[in-house]
């Protein structure tokens, strides 16, 4: 819907020229160039502007992403700044989507970027995640994770899922080269009565901001081509920042493919976007539980779920 | 014969275990992932209350949210609960995070 | 030689609120108060304010170090700002020290930063040094790695050590709990004849940066008293950003301990304080060239060596 | 009786091994690291000029900045050049990185 452009300014080849000479980058692409315009030419929408948002936000401006979508509901909070990196003490009682766009025209300008300062929906999710070409789920309720993968099944986007919590968190790719989505890996939300047992969470900053700076990471290889219908394989990576072999770990898990009967992706295809305009499906309702309840972490009384 | 079979819990799943993250079970050949299930219920629950926080409402498949490898594969390209447990084994559970 | 605090301010308990939480990051204190007052006491240095520099400062301010130090002679150029996010389009040549010091302060008031805006060497290395808790080596040259290792060695500091390129990066802690340094890892410097082969290296922002993350993590880890004698092993950790098992990767390599006979830690102790400064010990000659030709990246030309 | 051995070339030591990261080479039993190492200068090396950018002065021993790892433990707990491999053993070479 928006016009492409196939130049790169003696600006923006000095910006940038460091990645380009990075092999992996570029491999995939007919040069350097084309593969800086894959990214220049690319609309990104992250969900969420907190612990996962902050790094990831700042890493794909920083990159040359063209086009940056930012939803988010929430204004900066002094409590969300041990870890969220992209605001600042100036900015706080901003919305963060306004908080966060300072911050990455800042780094660069080059970079357009829209704000969305709202929750994502059921009435809006599928105008604004139709509008871009890759989505990073940076969310923290099961409700926002079950309703972008459905946003992002419909509107055929390929999705970058990262989490965490304390010490720990995790990382996938939904909905990508006929892979499996959310709802194929966790065709049923957590129970409510599963979320009462560990009332003593919290996260690290840099810990949920590796998850954050992974995401990154993942963003640029789908933008330049380094995943193909043959060496995408389904996965999980698991991250713990306090490993008990000493030092941090990574885990990777070869994970279940598309499900035929997913409800999203599967083969009938039973979640329609008029399904999701028209509130047929209640993602809080079938999740079990207002959206209260399945904060991981709830500010106002530090009571945590898993 | 008996297997010795090794179980982690990830992902906070830990603190329902006695913070045990990882812990080293004996079962009778011919076990499954069903049996395994019974056998950390039995030797690792700290409190009996918490069983609904690792089995679904009828306490005998895994509830919704927890995510099982064995030996670091998703255990629905295995057989799941029937899968046949071998020596050394690895099984891993851990809880889907949803933090921000 | 400073004083130290045993409060928290009702604003201090809400900004690190949600990190307090974490059982692993309080549960060597005897209370989550005395966690926080190990960071609020603590002085660390990071010596290098680029790729590996930019997150580790943030999140090191953002989490509530008491005092940062930052040692970079560099001024912000177009070409760092796709990694460096700490710095700024609107800090552009403006010393790196200061734009980072700028950024640091507005995520964290509480945080007091020391600037140096001077290459480490071998007159003010140890002075500097010997004011500060622990020390992270953020630099990418060999000299100033056993430049730094030798004065840490020396005064007593434990060093986490970060480096990377392309998409791959590695990491170690040296001098910590009776552990090797790093010329116990790398007793010889390479060779300058080594130096040729890789034209076309470069650096991708989310990479470099995930591992200045990590060292963000250890350096907590040391302040909070995670490691002891019985559970610290020495280790580097690998990172490949594009990992042929698809995703990321982390590989956790078993490594040697101190080594008897190290010039700088070993029994005999060669490298002293007075050596260093009396520049007995060169450390362009030791590594066999002149400085510029083991930049890792020749900003002029482009050229690169591993 | 031949042995199967994995060498990884990591740190861009790929670079001068035809751009390959990971390569599976079959020695006679009995051999060492330091065998290992003439078996990939011959059967991996690209350009005959590179082979400094590997081994050390004498074409013997390993350069200087080349981390040499056996099944991920620091080869100077292994012993070095004179570790006699065992089949399946993963020996993996990585460059120092220097940058920041
Ligand atoms: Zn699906
Ligand atoms: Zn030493």
């Amino acid at each position: 819907s928006s016009t492409t452009t196939s130049e790169l300014s003696l600006l923006e080849y000095r910006r940038y020229g460091r990645q380009l000479l990075v092999p992996q980058l570029v491999e995939n692409s007919s040069s350097p160039t084309e593969a800086q315009l894959s990214l220049k030419n690319a609309k990104v929408l992250v969900v969420g502007a907190g612990g996962l948002g902050s790094p990831a936000l700042l890493y794909l401006a920083a990159s040359g992403v063209g086009q940056i979508g930012i939803v988010d509901p929430d204004t900066v909070d002094m409590s969300n700044l041990h870890r969220q990196i992209i605001h600042s003490t100036t900015t706080l009682d901003f919305p963060k989507v306004q908080s966060a766009a300072l911050a990455m025209k800042n780094i660069n300008p080059f970079c357009q970027v829209t704000t969305y300062h709202e929750p994502l929906n059921n009435l809006n999710s599928w105008s604004i995640v139709e509008n871009y070409d890759v989505v990073l789920d940076c969310t923290d309720t099961p409700q926002s994770r079950y309703l972008i993968n459905d946003a992002c099944v419909v509107a055929g986007k390929p999705l970058v899922s990262g989490s965490g919590i304390r010490t720990e968190g995790q990382l996938s790719i939904f909905n990508h080269l006929n892979g499996p989505c959310y709802r194929c890996f966790f065709p049923n939300p957590p129970a409510p009565n599963s979320v009462t047992a560990c009332s003593d969470a919290g996260v690290i900053g840099p810990c949920i901001g590796l998850i954050g700076t992974m995401m990154a990471v993942e963003c640029l290889k789908i933008l330049t081509h380094h995943y193909t219908q043959d060496n995408f394989k389904p996965f999980m990576t698991m991250y713990n920042g306090f490993s008990e072999q000493g030092s941090q770990s990574l885990r990777t898990f070869k994970m279940r493919g598309r499900k035929a009967d997913c409800l999203s992706c599967g083969d009938a295809k039973k979640i329609t976007r008029e399904d999701i305009e028209a509130g047929k499906i209640n993602y809080s309702q079938f999740c079990g539980t207002n959206i209260d309840r399945y904060d991981v972490i709830d500010y106002k009384t530090q009571q945590v779920s898993i | 014969m008996s297997l010795s079979v090794s179980a982690e819990f990830l992902g906070g799943l830990d603190q329902i275990f006695g913070k045990v993250r990882q812990s080293t079970l004996t079962v009778p050949e011919g076990s499954t992932i069903k049996d395994l299930l019974q056998l950390i219920v039995q030797q690792h629950l700290e409190n009996p209350k918490d069983i609904c926080m690792f089995l679904d409402d009828d306490n005998e498949g895994i509830r919704a949210g927890i995510l099982v490898l064995i030996n670091d594969v998703d255990w629905e390209l295995e057989g799941e609960l029937e899968y046949e447990l071998e020596h050394k084994d690895v099984v891993t559970f851990t809880s889907t995070l949803h933090g921000g």
